[in-house]
């Protein structure tokens, strides 16, 4: 019988010994998962490349239709003069505004984080400001209302989930976001039908609107070849496919042809 | 050629046995004819050498003085026995491990196979459906034969050959039997299962098993040929034609009774019933290959037309 | 001759030994029987290795799964809410804990063991009692019996001691002195003491078992997806995981599945895929949980949907049942829906069930039925016909009854006696009472018999109309290949001769009726361009063809139309489809079937401008002279052609009224043996090729109809007759698994989807959507997409509100009443025809259809029946609104902060421009109260994309107040906004809208 | 009990079971005695005979076993030799008992109705333990014999066996041939499928023909017989294969037929012995020694 002691006593703590391994290694497991976060890809720097460039529109712009807006008197007011929708925005020389300028390929499998700021976007006087937004997935978008009368904001998506929400004269914003990329998503109002924004939601932060003096810059940029997209609601869409090196500095230009 | 036709016949596991039927047969009958003519050797031998046989032990079998003429079953018979059963078990197992039994779609009566068989062993059966009327090939035929094999000892009066092989001094029943279960019988099986198809028509080995084929084919009862009408003149000519068949083929066995001395010699010992028995037996035999040959080089349907039976 | 005998003198019989093969061949037995055991256990077991498998596959996939879901609950759980659930939960526990630990010991010290003492003394004596008590029972003698009761009195009345704790549970005993009614007494008493303070206990816990089960409430309804706790419940049910058969058993049939022996994964609370296993597609979940919560396995089995042997386990070959024997194969993936059919054979439209339906879908709309019977399909002209007998049979019935009635009084006039010629007369004035219940029974069907008139249709259009309709030359080129003329025309290619075309054209062309039109003056193309394809005329028809066409494929493609028709036809047809041109050698008693197409209550000019511009669409080909056309003789051999291809089945033509139909009825084409489908000479090539199966045959018929005269030798006549549609390969997919579920089920009646309650009002009402094709223009189901949908104008911003409404809750929405009211005239109004009844701001307009009673009735069913709502609708009074009531609701009606007359239409033309809502003024008539709440309150849950914003309303304090700032009269108003709203709407009158109007609302 | 060996240890017997030497010595004697099994009571009481190598102890081997006792003690010494016998009755014979067995098995699942038969063969072959290897064993088994008896037929007219003194069990050999037919035809139609149904619809088709007992037979019609009251009628118990059809193949495949076969089988066998045992290999006899035929 004596024999048989060291055995038991060996097996006990055998067992204990996996008990409390198997234990330790489970608490650690979960703990370890928990905190750990998806990876982002984060862009070097050092090597981040700029793309500028500018869009232009060659020939006589177009005049932007005439917004009656008689049948809300609290935004006639706000506004002197003959109202024009937002259409083509042209600046000295030709330079074509309200334009998005974004990388459409080339960044495929890379995530990027989510800014935490939120984008703007007004209404004031029945109109929408900016006419044309650009944001990532899941950031936020602001709608506030500066008008003395009630809007309904509805973005009319084809990927992402369509809303309709109202906003009187001195509610607080709407905080949205929108999780899949999409070009060009119109926004408008209900009531009046005339307002018309459009959203760019993008996966990354490689993008940008042109102001009337038609520039754009896509800053921090990793090497690598990418095949740029200008998108304007009302000419065709153009795309350029550039390659940059480490810290280059590319510049390239749009032009689209008026009429 | 579609091997693959043949293949498939051949592979249905309830055609397992007449594959096995096609080797054993012939195996069997090699295997007993081959002792059969070696003892037919030492028969000429004997018959030659009156003084050998009379001390000979007559037997094909190694013998010597002092060997026991007998032995015990105890354990000379029962070990083999046991190791059959052994052999046998074990064939049994391997065959029931590897192949399994068919089983096809729940019975439907509205849904007819084609071919719709009988089951192996009686596709002999089955294909005389083609030469003869139900009645002849389903009834009259089987009780015929069951009939015939039970009279086989009453109506061989040739004392030779009981109990041991032998064929020259059984020529006329060997080769009797051998026409009857081998070429009528089991070769009618072999037909009925690889050459009989869909519609119930010859299909070559090779030859594809389709159900469109179509076949002209425009049997004839005999009379037709002749041109007879009226009911009792094809009835009276059929008669005729039947009772002249029954004559030849009697006439025919007959003659086979009384081609040697032997033959004679042992025709002499049966008795007039005996002699009718199976004067009745070999005509009906013979008339199955006459039908048969009739059918399928003539195109010959019936040869008696009666308003009640055909034949 | 003897071989010379062994010259050794050993016996050879007795010497030889056995040994060797006897041992060799028991060896060999020996070897057998192992093989047989391993055939047994693993051979023939396939799914045991399976399961091992799935096992281990399925631990792994748990083991990685577990940390990810443990973050989410770990997020969760560090929630503000959570934790103070937590705290609360805890906090009570500690309550009752402290409370209940004071009864516990009472339970468990006192009453318990004061119980189990009391017990046994009173059982002893019981037990004492029971001797004499038997013996009493069975006893003779009187004398017997009373020293026996005595016997037992004397027992009673004997006192007992027993030792025995307090109940108090403070574990001080006593010795109790008891006779048997006083231990009795004492047993009872101690038994309910301890149920009042097991029922404290409870009750004392209570409340941190509701917080408890509130906290995993709080969890399980953030969780998404499987807790850590319950992942590692799936990782223990594994490691426990015994090998064996799973099977379901389905005991009212005996069915017996065994599909779950290898699909392990198949209802695993984790949703499992092929990639999550390890690329095993064998291990993946069933894709659809939906619809297991419908048909739960446990009552439906498996292969009673996807075929296969339920049964087998033995292969994967046997188990899926894709073998010779075995008549119920397994569907292949892309057809598993086929199995639906079976049991949901009425429909046309079965949820979940998409491939099906398309296949459905297009047996209806390819007219499918007009050669081949279906069940269910045309099924108007079935019920015609029984109609029809019904109503002969009742008229003989009549008649004889009269004829029994007269002979009755003539008996009776000549009887004998008195109350013979009572019974007389009274037999045959039951029998005249009788015809008067028939006459009533007739009426009805003749009614039921006038609505299926209107009700039949052929599928194609009538070719009597065709000498008023047609250019003549453009017949034969259409005959000899439509889909040249119009690629993808629901006119199938039928294969035709030169002649077999010359004479149908000429039969058809001089069997027509021939009048006169009305003739128009030229409209104006580009207005006509506009309305056409605003109107709704895309709805059905496309225009255009390869990457231009659009529209919707319900109806014809009217690209080339300008080379086939006349103006003046064109004019007419669009005024109004149902006008015919009148037949002068018409028998009086004739039908004429009216045309699918519907009234679009267009005005002339209207019509005028779309058929200009109509006439415009053609080609610059050429037709040859066909002259023949006129020639009797050609005509002559056209009947027998139209015969022969059973041209009736689908036209109206002269001379083949009562025509049949030619195919085969399809109802149980699925469980029709093999044996009697035709594979010609194909049978052998598909039976080498593995597709001698119904797959096989569907597919490559409808693929190519002539596909089975392929090497045939045959005369023209007698060549496959059925015509080819050029049917997409998605298109041969979804008719075979519709043809493939065709089957003569093995299910009794419960198993099969035939209600008998409102679900049937859906089944019926889904038939008539989709011969009408409301789904052109109208979603009915989420997800559905309408011809109008595709049209790029439509997809402009300022087009989305010019869609036709959305119809998911239109049942919940809508009065029966005013929905009958308004399919029968959509305008509303019997003067102003020319414009929609509810949304006079859409383009597009809600056509007239030519429904019957019956119809408009099945439609509202229909529509009722989807969201659940009772019949007869028995609309509740609104509360009248008192005078402040008024007031506030027409302030926040007309504030700033509720434009609600910007876009809801008021009457006024130049207000109304921008509208996008219908009027006020019809709601009362027209909506439920209760659905108009729901829908203020949140109306994209009722109809997502609308242009009625959300959040109009917010919770608060147990009633939805107004999102914005409030009127003052609001100040202390208690009750629910939005329901007020709906007052106010509901008791909306003209002269209310008047006043607004002129208080000058937002937006005048 | 094997005898007690009067040894000084073990005086006391199994008095001296607390005696560890006692004990041991008493289990040496056991072991000792189960290296002679022969020489046990148990032993003796089961086999009554000595099983040495002398004549009298093989005879009375075989003459006194039941299973065996049918053999003779001595046979031809020739007749062992598989070229004359090829052993193909006794093998029939076997296949036989190994039909019995299964089909016995085979019957603890099987119900003869129109509902279940083709469910219980289903349920043989996927659930029950061996049931496949079971059935098919019946089947093929089933086979084998039809092969087997025939070939038996074939040898025992080769060698002439069926002569004097041995015709009638000849007689009885043919009627054991039909009967085995029989057996393996009626078996056909139990499991109820497409196979057994249209073999046993062909077979019983030709009961329609029997002369004056069929209804489409000669002189049937004019005997009164119609499909509801002719032989075939009576085979199915109906006028088509149905579940009275699969009734009566039961009750003749499980029932009848084995019991007639059975008992025709000890009759063959008995017979075998009273005609004097194995026919041969005889010595052969010389035509020249034909005797005169009585008459």
């Amino acid at each position: 019988m004596l024999l048989h002691k060291p055995v038991y006593f060996m097996l006990t703590a055998l067992l204990m010994l996996t008990l409390a391994c198997g234990g330790g290694d489970e608490t650690a497991s979960t703990e370890g998962q928990a905190v750990e976060t998806e990876s982002y890809f984060e862009v070097d720097s050092e090597t981040a490349a700029t793309v500028t460039g500018t869009v232009i529109l060659e020939g006589n712009a177009p005049r932007n239709p005439r917004i009656n807006m008689s049948a809300e008197p609290d935004c006639h007011g706000l506004h002197t003069g003959a109202v024009r929708a937002e259409v083509v925005l042209v600046g000295e020389g030709g330079t074509l505004g309200n334009t998005f300028v974004w990388v459409k390929s080339g960044l495929e499998g890379k995530k990027f984080r989510t800014p935490s700021d939120s984008v703007a976007l007004d209404q004031k006087g029945c109109i929408y400001s900016p006419h044309v937004l650009g944001l990532q997935t899941r950031q936020k978008l602001a709608v506030s209302n500066s008008d003395p009368t009630t809007h309904n904001v509805h973005p009319l998506p084809k990927i992402n989930r369509e809303w309709n929400k109202s906003q009187t004269a001195d509610a607080p914003a709407i905080e949205r976001s929108f999780s899949r990329q999409e070009i060009m998503m119109p926004v408008k109002c209900n009531i009046h039908p005339w307002m018309r924004s459009y959203i760019n939601v993008v996966e990354h932060p490689f993008f940008a609107v042109t102001g009337a003096d038609g520039s754009f810059e896509l800053k921090g940029l990793p090497p690598g070849t990418y095949t740029i997209e200008a998108v304007h609601e009302r000419f065709k869409s153009q795309e350029i496919s550039v390659t940059i090196g480490a810290s280059e500095s590319k510049k390239i230009d749009f032009s689209y042809k008026a009429g | 050629m579609d091997w693959y036709q043949l293949w498939e016949i051949i592979s249905l596991p309830d055609n397992v046995p007449i594959v096995l039927l096609m080797i054993m047969l012939p195996f069997y009958t090699w295997y007993g004819l081959r002792q059969a003519f070696a003892n037919d050797r030492l028969i000429a031998q004997l018959e030659a050498d009156p003084e050998m046989a009379k001390t000979h032990h007559r037997k094909t079998q190694p013998f010597k003085k002092g060997w026991p003429r007998e032995v015990h079953v105890w354990p000379y018979l029962l070990r083999i026995e046991f190791l059959a059963t052994v052999i046998v078990t074990a064939i049994l197992m391997v065959w029931s491990i590897t192949l399994d039994a068919p089983l096809e779609e729940p019975a439907n009566p509205s849904l007819t196979m084609n071919p719709s068989k009988a089951p192996w062993y009686f596709l002999g059966l089955q294909e005389m459906l083609v030469y003869f009327d139900p009645w002849i090939a389903g009834v009259v035929m089987p009780t015929l034969i069951i009939v015939g094999l039970i009279a086989i000892p009453y109506i061989d009066e040739n004392p030779l050959g009981n109990g041991y092989y032998t064929y020259s001094q059984r020529k006329c029943a060997i080769w009797t039997f051998i026409f009857g279960f081998i070429v009528l019988w089991c070769v009618m099986v072999v037909i009925g299962t690889l050459i009989r198809g869909p519609g119930w028509m010859w299909f070559w080995p090779g030859q594809t098993w389709d159900h469109n084929k179509l076949v002209f084919e425009v049997n004839r009862d005999l009379h037709e040929f002749v041109g007879l009408t009226g009911t009792w003149a094809i009835a009276a000519f059929g008669t005729a034609v039947l009772g002249a068949f029954v004559a030849v083929s009697a006439w025919g066995t007959h003659k086979l009774l009384t081609l040697t001395e032997f033959n004679r010699k042992i025709l002499d010992r049966m008795s007039l019933t005996q002699y009718l028995l199976l004067q009745l037996l070999m005509i009906t035999m013979i008339s199955l290959p006459a039908k048969m040959i009739a059918r399928l080089v003539f195109r010959v349907k019936y040869v008696l037309v009666t308003p009640w039976f055909n034949i | 001759m003897a071989k010379a005998p062994p010259m050794d003198h050993d016996d050879p019989v007795q010497n030889k030994s056995l040994s060797v093969p006897l041992f060799v061949s028991t060896l060999v037995l020996m070897l057998t029987l192992v093989w047989a055991l391993y055939d047994e256990l693993y051979a023939m077991r396939p799914w045991k290795a399976t399961q091992q498998q799935f096992v281990e596959l399925y631990q792994s996939y748990l083991q990685q799964l577990r940390p990810k879901q443990a973050a989410i609950e770990q997020e969760i759980k560090s929630s503000v809410e959570y934790q103070e659930l937590n705290q609360k939960v805890e906090s009570a526990e500690v309550d009752a804990a402290a409370m209940t630990v004071d009864i516990e010991k009472r339970i468990n010290r006192g009453v318990n063991p004061r119980m189990v003492a009391v017990r046994s003394a009173f059982q002893a004596l019981r037990g004492e009692i029971g001797e004499p008590t038997y013996k009493l029972e069975t006893a003779t003698s009187a004398g017997k019996k009373a020293s026996l009761e005595s016997d037992i009195a004397s027992i009673k009345a004997r006192v007992v001691s027993v030792e025995v704790v307090s109940d108090d549970g403070s574990g001080n005993t006593e010795t109790l002195q008891m006779d048997f009614a006083q231990l009795e007494a004492e047993f009872e008493r101690l038994r309910n003491l301890r149920a009042e303070l097991q029922a404290e206990r409870v009750s004392l816990l209570g409340p941190a078992q509701q917080l408890r089960a509130k906290r995993s409430d709080y969890l399980k309804e953030r969780m998404n997806g499987l807790t850590a706790q319950q992942v590692d419940g799936l990782i223990g049910k594994m490691d426990d995981f015994v090998v064996d058969i799973r099977q379901i058993h389905l005991r009212d049939i005996d069915w017996v599945d065994r599909c779950e022996s290898c699909h392990l994964g198949a209802r695993e609370p984790v949703a499992l895929t092929a990639a999550s296993m390890g690329g095993h597609e064998v291990f993946s979940g069933h894709p659809s949980r939906d619809l297991l919560k419908i048909h739960d396995p446990e009552q439906f089995g498996c292969s009673s949907c996807h075929n296969g042997n339920g049964r087998a386990t033995s292969s994967m070959v046997k188990g899926h049942g894709r073998h010779k024997y075995w008549l119920w194969p397994l569907y292949h993936k892309e057809n598993v829906t086929a199995g639906c059919q079976q049991c949901h054979s009425k429909e046309v439209v079965t949820p979940m069930a998409e491939t099906l339906n398309e296949g459905r879908e297009l047996f209806l709309n390819r007219g499918c039925w007009g050669c081949h019977r279906f069940e269910g399909f045309d099924i108007e002209s079935d019920e015609l016909t029984e109609v029809r007998r019904e109503i002969s049979i009742l008229a003989a019935e009549t008649t004889s009854n009269i004829k029994e009635s007269e002979q009755s009084i003539i008996m009776g006039d000549e009887a004998d006696e008195d109350d013979v010629a009572q019974n007389l007369y009274d037999r045959a004035e039951e029998l005249t009472l009788r015809n008067s219940r028939i006459d009533a029974q007739i009426a009805t069907l003749k009614q039921k018999e006038r609505n299926l008139g209107v009700e039949v249709k052929k599928f194609g259009p009538s070719l009597r109309e065709m000498r008023v309709k047609l250019r003549k030359e453009w017949v034969p080129v259409w005959l000899s290949n439509p889909h040249d003329f119009r690629p993808g025309s629901k006119m199938p290619v039928f294969r035709l001769l030169d002649e077999e075309v010359k004479s149908i054209s000429a039969y058809l062309w001089q069997n027509a009726i021939d009048g006169d039109l009305r003739s128009h003056p030229l409209g104006n193309a580009a207005r006509g361009k506009e309305l056409f394809e605003t109107r709704g005329c895309l709805g059905c028809h496309s225009i255009g063809e390869g990457e231009d066409r659009m529209g919707g494929t319900f109806a014809a493609n009217l690209t080339r139309i300008g080379e086939k028709t006349n103006y003046n036809y064109l004019v007419r047809w669009i005024h109004d489809p149902s006008e015919l041109t009148p037949d002068p050698d018409a028998p009086e008693d004739e039908v004429r079937l009216r045309p699918i197409m519907p009234n679009l209550r267009l005005s002339v000019a209207e019509t005028r401008d779309i058929a200009t511009y109509l006439m415009l669409q053609k080609t610059d080909t050429e037709y040859a002279e066909a002259d023949y056309m006129d020639d009797p003789a050609t005509a002559a051999k056209g009947l027998a052609s139209l015969r022969h291809y059973g041209c009736a089945g689908c036209h109206e033509i002269a001379g083949l009224e009562t025509e049949g139909r030619i195919g085969t009825e399809l109802t149980l084409e699925g469980s029709k043996p093999l044996d009697r489908l035709d594979f010609a000479l194909f049978t052998h090539n598909a039976k080498r090729g593995g597709w001698y199966n119904h797959k096989g045959f569907f597919e490559r018929k409808l693929e190519d109809p002539a596909f089975f005269d392929e090497g045939k030798v045959k005369n023209h006549l007698e060549k496959l007759r059925m015509p080819n549609f050029n049917l997409s390969e998605g298109q041969v997919t979804a008719l075979t698994t519709f043809l493939l579920g065709a089957v003569d089920t093995q299910f009794p009646k419960h198993y099969r989807y035939e209600p008998e309650d409102d679900r049937s009002f859906v089944q019926e009402g889904w038939w008539i959507i989709k011969r009408y094709n409301c789904n052109g223009c109208h979603q009915i189901r989420p997800g559905d997409e309408t011809s109008f949908m595709a049209i790029d104008r439509y997809k402009d911003p300022d087009w989305v509100e010019q869609l036709p409404p959305q119809l998911y809750t239109e049942g919940a929405r809508v009065q029966p009443d005013w929905l009958l009211e308004f399919l029968s005239n959509p305008a509303l109004s019997s003067k102003n025809i020319h414009r929609n009844g509810v949304r006079g701001y859409l383009q597009a307009r809600m056509p007239t259809f030519y429904f019957s009673d019956r119809q408009v009735g099945k439609v509202m069913r229909f529509f009722m029946a989807r969201s659940s709502q009772p019949l007869p609708y028995l609309p509740e009074e609104s509360q009248p609104l008192s005078n402040k009531e008024r007031l506030m609701s027409r302030r926040l009606f007309s504030g700033r902060a509720a434009p609600c007359l910007k876009c809801h239409m008021t009457g006024d033309p130049l207000r109304d421009r921008n509208a996008s809502a219908p009027n006020f003024l019809i709601a009362s008539k027209r909506l439920k109260p209760e659905w108009t709440y729901r829908w203020m309150i949140e109306p994209a849950n009722i109809a997502p994309g609308t242009a009625m914003p959300s959040e109009l309303f917010r919770y608060e304090d147990h009633r939805w107040i107004f999102n914005g700032p409030l009127p003052a009269a609001f100040q202390d108003y208690e009750e629910d906004h939005a329901q007020l709203m709906v007052r106010y709407m509901f008791q909306f009158t003209a002269g209310e809208l008047r006043s607004l109007l002129a208080s000058g609302v937002p937006g005048g | 009990m094997p005898e007690e060996k009067d040894t000084g240890d073990s005086k006391r017997g199994l008095l001296g079971m607390f005696d560890t030497k006692v004990v041991q010595q008493k289990a040496n004697e056991d072991l000792e005695a189960l290296k002679k099994p022969t020489k046990t009571e148990l032993y003796k009481s089961v086999f009554r005979v000595k099983h040495d190598d002398s004549p009298r102890s093989r005879t009375l081997g075989v003459l006194s076993n039941v299973f065996l006792h049918l053999h003779p003690a001595k046979i031809n010494r020739d007749a062992v030799a598989y070229n004359y016998t090829w052993g193909m009755g006794g093998i029939s014979f076997y296949l036989f008992v190994v039909l019995t067995w299964t089909g016995v098995l085979l019957m603890f699942y099987y119900h003869p109705t129109k509902v279940q038969a083709f469910r219980d063969i289903l349920y043989l072959e996927h659930d029950v333990p061996f049931g496949k290897l079971l059935r098919n064993m019946h089947r093929w088994t089933a086979h084998a014999m039809i092969l087997t008896v025939w070939l038996h037929m074939f040898r025992v007219f080769l060698t002439g066996s069926y002569k004097k003194p041995r015709q009638f069990n000849w007689a009885v050999g043919v009627i054991l041939l039909v009967l085995t037919l029989l057996l393996s035809f009626t078996g056909y139609l139990l499991p109820d499928d497409q196979l057994g149904f249209w073999a046993v619809t062909v077979g019983t088709n030709m009961a329609r023909a029997t002369p004056i007992l069929g209804h489409e037979g000669p002189f049937g019609p004019q005997f009164g017989m119609t499909p509801f009251n002719d032989v075939r009628f009576a085979l199915l118990g109906g006028s088509i294969v149905d579940a009275n059809a699969l009734l009566r193949a039961y009750i003749w495949h499980c029932v009848a037929i084995p019991g007639f076969a059975a008992t025709f089988m000890i009759v063959h066998f008995w017979r075998i012995r009273k005609d004097g045992g194995i026919s041969g290999p005889s010595p052969m006899m010389l035509e020249s020694e034909i005797k005169n035929p009585r008459r």
